[in-house]
């Protein structure tokens, strides 16, 4: 038996009929690219279902390949290391929305219940909309707790200050395509604007890319 | 059984096992452990790590892990003691040896393939051939029983016959017997010690072409330590030193890293046999140090004298001599060396310079091997409160590069153990403790001493004898004393009431071949002593204090035989 | 693994609690009557109006920012002129610390209080001049007690991840592998542990 | 002063940043009292206040406000404690597991070990929904440099089976050569650590 690395960076086919074809290697650069921008935008991003799914399947399918192998040969453990990076790299991106999820549980549910009322493309995945809603519910239940020494008490108060990310915080980004006219800190009133060429990187903060980022059109670094 | 191919019968038989290493608790087990370690990753061979300090650690750890492990490395440890008759193991068990412990244990050469040692039939001087000391008994035996059937002939005559062919057979039994108590005991009359096996190791890794500079300063770390143990004669230290330099050689060429802060540079140098002195002040070290000490017999007034002379012919000034080495001036510094060759002659100091090898990493980090063995020491042997175990990851910690903290601290504590061991010997000698008893000389560390747990350990015991016996030597108006060996003793367990005791060969004889362990095994035999000695090295023996006198005075008849 | 965020205090920010429990000077300017106790300088049972009094900032934010004001604020002494002409000249030689533990985080409270966007400049100001100090000095491998303790609350912890940040390049240059580790709260725990054993 | 008992909780917050000392069932009673003694106050008060529009007295709405502010500034300070303290409980779910050690546990109020289970169990449905049979996540914390580890083991621990079946014992201070997956999570319990 002679598997070779290209036997297992096998062309893997998109589970959508539409006909978009990815090689494991550019799967696996996706799945970076989604993981890097999660990891330092402030708030939570649109999920990326369809490439954790995917990546899962390639890791599910590498490793039945592996355990064809006998655990002397030494290839063995390169193969064995790069699906665990690959593991790394879904685990580290799902922890780093739960994280975000539950920081910003009442900021989150509220912009997605918006989202909904508008028919816009929905943010969480339903597990992570589940976690979300079983979250604020059992940290409802314990505030609660805590301050039911006297019924009635205007203990919603911290539903009125609810956390939210902070949008203004500066990112370092990367152009994936050329954009013109981006407008720095749209907070501000001096309209600053600046032209983004492919490849070109900066720091800008983040509320000026919001959209750029959700898009695909400049990535976080 | 002697492995023939290290690397398809050992490394490879082993790729894909789990295995035990049984390590013992010494600096070259420690630097061939790393090394095998090292080799072991290669192959991601999955290990369990355990320190064996003697019989008893082996026997419990083989006991502990014998359900889970098959195979088992023992490192420096299980070569002299038959293993099969310790262990009792299952049939599938196999032992990998790899021990500088010599004589080897006849039935470990002569195993049939469960005890597999990974060195060469030279290494093992004088083995007596197989049929001289095992013999085929089922012959005999089926012999010996009466043949069945032909009952018409004279059965007593047959009878007769048989008897006296059985009274032949039994008496040339006991012939032999007789003879191959003889063998076996010139066989195994001297304790000593084959080349380091971090050697051993490192060549292993050599020929699988894993070698670096990093193992190759381990193996020479190990050769160091048998060195200025005196574990091995003068000649074969110099023969590895060779063959170490022409590894680093080698291995220097072939590297092509050149940046300052990761670079490991090996190089060749003469060392002298101070101790620590380039982490030290060059009074203290000269005054502390077993050479010149006794040569210059520096625990007398007129010894300490001799030693400011020495400083003064050398043009150092006594506030330099006092501050640290690394803080001398320059010029001074660079010329040590070649100043205090330059007056060896005259005092008497021939033979101070020894060669060995120098360890530099990053612009600051300098050791000579010897500063890291007497390092290890220190770690392994002077801190009672922690466990072996402690002891020796911290000694594993003393040869990663990277942690050097935990090197300076050692070195501070060796200086200490280095200081302690000269007041000791300026004591024994001030208070007359060190006694001659006909054919041998003796001192014992009484219990009360302050720094005894020191002592209650084999290599620093080692340090403090040699020390002993050659300050003895330099002093004593006895012209037998260099053909006197020297039995010291010293308090190893308070609670149990026992006490190490070592030997260690005559100076004249020049040689690190000891047969004091022969010696204590019949002395004990004579007092129907009943030995625990839980040493693989014979030369150290245990018993309780209450019954070293009557030992010690079994002793003295022996050796006025 | 923790969510890395600027300092962007919330509602259960400890640090944030924190700050606004710092004292501020403040004026009562309506009669509070049965609030006597307040003023620790008076037996009155009430608080009258005209009282100066220290009080804690998130007092003074509630009561001078509503309708009819209760308060007026006046800015703690070390975010008035002549401190803040101490910043302008040389931040990098003051004690923060000294100045208050949490002088950023109330500056920016106090920013609303001033008469102009002088605080506000002077905390940039001050910031951006000692950011670079502590730079330098996470870069240090070894840390300098003295000028740590001379760091407010926020700068101490920028200088701790910093600090944090460059042992780890420097270990990985070293030995290029981040050795996996006891999760903190694992090894605090076992501390604490051994702390309580050595009580009994 | 009001509130000054919330801001001791608070401090003690502060200073246990990473850990969980025992709840502090006490204080945070004594806060509840100041905080309902405030509104019987304030209650009282606010009634005297709406008659005194008519009966022309000195208004007690300063005070009420002032108290108000007091109620607010206590209940942010408990809320602000139980939600930091969930916090930390939080990443001990992901760094013990879902098994908490007796000691950690004897200092959680009821509604915290409630929560803890909760979580615990709402983690644990939704790391099983990914994929088709689900993904840990609480391994695989630190990108992976090796495949193997040499550890070092810190307490007797006892048998440890691996994946392959086999087992081996881990005694307090003997060291291993393992697979680096399946340490990960002892390591982080601090059973071993990792030998570098």
């Amino acid at each position: 038996m002679d598997l070779e690395l290209e036997d297992l960076e096998n062309t893997i086919q998109d589970d959508d009929d539409d006909n978009v074809q990815l090689t494991s290697a550019e799967l696996i650069e996706m799945m970076e690219e989604v993981w890097v921008n999660e990891k330092f935008a402030p708030e939570i991003l649109p999920h990326k279902q369809e490439v954790v799914d995917c990546v899962l399947g390639q890791i599910s399918y590498m490793e039945k390949n592996l355990e064809t192998l006998p655990s002397t040969d030494f290839k063995k453990g390169i193969h064995q290391l790069e699906v665990d990076r690959i593991r790394f790299l879904v685990a580290s991106y799902l922890r780093h929305r739960l994280e975000k999820i539950e920081t910003y549980v009442l900021h989150i549910l509220k912009e997605e219940e918006q989202r909904g009322e508008r028919e816009e493309e929905l943010y969480l995945t339903e597990a992570e909309q589940q976690f979300a809603i079983k979250y604020k519910q059992d940290l409802e239940q314990h505030f609660e707790n805590a301050t039911n020494f006297y019924p009635g008490l205007p203990f919603e108060d911290w539903k009125s200050h609810i956390v939210a990310p902070n949008m203004n915080s500066f990112v370092f980004l990367k152009a994936k395509t050329a954009v013109e006219g981006v407008v720095i800190d749209p907070s501000r009133d001096d309209d600053e604007v600046a032209d983004l060429t492919v490849g070109s990187q900066m720091i800008l903060s983040y509320n000026s890319v919001t959209d750029l980022v959700k898009k695909g059109d400049v990535q976080l670094i | 059984m002697y492995v023939e191919n290290l690397k398809l019968d050992f490394y490879e038989f082993l790729t894909g096992k789990r295995i035990l290493l049984m390590v013992h608790y010494d600096i070259d087990s420690i630097c061939a452990c790393k090394i095998l370690q090292n080799l072991l990753k290669y192959k991601e061979i999955l290990y369990t790590l355990a320190v064996i300090r003697g019989v008893e650690d082996l026997k419990r750890s083989y006991r502990e892990n014998s359900n889970d492990v098959k195979y088992f490395v023992l490192i420096n440890c299980g070569g002299t003691v038959n293993l099969v008759d310790l262990f009792e193991p299952e049939e599938d068990a196999i032992f990998f040896i790899i021990d500088s412990h010599r004589p080897t244990h006849l039935d470990n050469i002569y195993s049939d393939g469960q005890v597999r040692l990974l060195w060469t039939s030279e290494e093992d001087l004088e083995v007596p051939d197989f049929h001289a000391v095992y013999r085929d008994d089922s012959d005999e035996e089926s012999d010996e029983e009466p043949e069945s059937g032909d009952e018409d002939e004279g059965r007593a005559a047959k009878k007769r016959r048989l008897n006296e062919e059985a009274i032949l057979k039994r008496r040339e039994r006991r012939l032999w017997e007789a003879k191959r108590f003889d063998i076996i005991a010139e066989y195994s009359q001297y304790t000593y010690y084959n080349k380091a096996s971090a050697i051993a190791m490192f060549k292993l890794a050599w020929f699988l072409n894993k070698d670096d500079k990093d193992l190759l300063w381990l193996a020479i770390v190990a050769l160091t330590e048998q060195y200025i143990l005196g574990k091995i004669e003068n000649s074969q230290y110099v023969l590895a030193v060779g063959e170490l330099q022409s590894h680093s050689n080698r291995l220097r060429n072939r590297s092509n890293d050149t940046d300052g802060l990761t670079s490991l540079r090996i190089t060749y140098e003469n060392d002298l046999k101070l101790v620590l002195y380039r982490h030290w002040s060059v009074e203290s070290s000269l005054k502390y140090s077993m050479f010149t000490a006794c040569k210059l017999k520096l625990w007398s007034h007129r010894g300490s004298k001799k030693l400011y002379e020495l400083l003064a012919d050398m043009g150092l000034p006594l506030s330099q001599s006092q501050q640290a080495f690394e803080s001398m001036d320059l010029q001074l510094r660079k010329e040590f060396h070649q100043s205090i060759e330059k007056l060896s002659e005259k005092y008497n100091l021939e033979d101070l310079v020894f060669t060995s090898f120098v360890l530099q990493y990053g612009y600051r980090n300098k050791y000579c091997a010897s500063d890291i063995v007497y390092a290890m020491f220190a770690i392994l042997e002077s801190s009672p409160k922690e466990t072996p175990e402690e002891c020796f990851n911290s000694a594993l910690d003393c040869l990663t590069r990277n942690k050097k903290d935990v090197v300076q601290k050692a070195i501070e504590r060796a200086k200490i153990i280095t200081k302690t061991i000269f007041k000791t010997v300026q004591a024994a000698i001030d208070m007359k403790q060190i006694i001659t008893a006909g054919n041998f000389v003796y001192y014992i560390i009484q219990e009360g001493c302050l720094d005894w747990y020191m002592f209650s350990n084999q290599y620093i015991l080692l340090l403090l004898a040699q020390f002993i016996l050659r300050a003895y030597v330099s002093m004593s108006r006895n012209r037998k004393a260099p053909d006197l060996p020297l039995i010291i003793s010293a308090p190893k367990n308070l609670d149990l009431g026992t006490c190490v005791i070592l030997g260690i060969p005559p100076l004249r004889q020049n040689s690190p071949k000891n047969n004091l362990g022969r010696a204590f095994e019949e002395a004990a035999e004579n007092i129907n002593y009943e030995v625990l000695s839980d040493y693989f090295d014979t030369s150290y023996f245990e018993i309780n204090i209450k019954d070293r006198t009557r030992f010690f005075d079994a002793l003295t008849a022996l050796f006025d035989k | 693994m923790p969510l890395q965020t600027s300092y962007f205090p919330d509602y259960f920010s400890v640090d944030d609690i924190l700050a606004t429990q710092e004292k501020i000077p403040c004026k009562f300017i309506q009669n509070v009557p049965k609030l006597g106790k307040l003023n620790p300088a008076t037996e009155d049972p009430d608080l009258q109006s005209g009282t100066v009094l220290e009080m804690p900032l998130w007092l003074v934010l509630e009561a001078s920012l509503m309708r009819q004001p209760i308060v007026t604020a006046d800015l703690p002494k070390v975010y008035k002129d002549a401190y803040l002409e101490i910043l302008k000249a040389d931040p990098c030689a003051v004690d923060l610390h000294k100045f208050g533990v949490y002088f950023y985080e109330l500056g920016s409270y106090m920013k609303q209080f001033g008469q102009n966007d002088d605080i506000a400049k002077t905390l940039l100001h001050t910031f951006t001049l000692r950011f670079r100090q502590i730079m330098d000095l996470s870069d240090n491998v070894i840390s300098d007690p003295n000028v740590i303790q001379k760091l407010d609350a926020l700068e101490k912890s920028l200088y701790e991840s910093g600090h944090d940040a460059k042992m780890k390049l420097f270990s990985w240059l070293k030995m290029s592998e981040i050795p996996l580790e006891a999760a903190t709260m694992v090894t605090n725990h076992k501390k604490r542990k051994r702390v309580d054993e050595d009580l009994f | 002063m009001f509130c000054e008992k919330a801001h001791v909780l608070i401090k003690e917050l502060s200073r246990n940043r990473d850990a969980l000392p025992p709840y502090n069932t006490d204080l945070l009673n004594e806060i509840n009292t100041e905080v309902k003694q405030l509104i019987t106050q304030n209650q009282e008060d606010a009634q005297i206040s709406e008659d005194s529009r008519v009966m022309n007295h000195a208004s007690y709405l300063p005070t009420v406000k002032i108290r108000h502010a007091a109620i607010k500034r206590n209940i942010r300070c408990i809320l602000a404690y139980h939600y930091n303290r969930l916090k930390c409980l939080r990443n001990m779910r992901w760094q013990f597991g879902s098994i908490l050690p007796p000691d950690v546990k004897s200092n959680l109020s009821q509604s915290e070990i409630e929560w803890f289970s909760k979580y615990s169990s709402n983690l644990v449905q939704y790391m099983r929904s990914i994929g088709d049979e689900g993904i840990n996540l609480a391994v695989d914390l630190k990108p992976p440099k090796s495949l193997y580890i040499e550890v070092r083991c810190l307490t007797d621990y006892g048998q440890f089976e691996l994946n392959d079946g086999s087992v081996l014992l881990l005694k307090e201070n003997s060291r291993h050569y393992l697979p680096r997956s399946e340490c990960e999570e002892l390591i982080r319990q601090g059973v071993l650590e990792h030998v570098v």
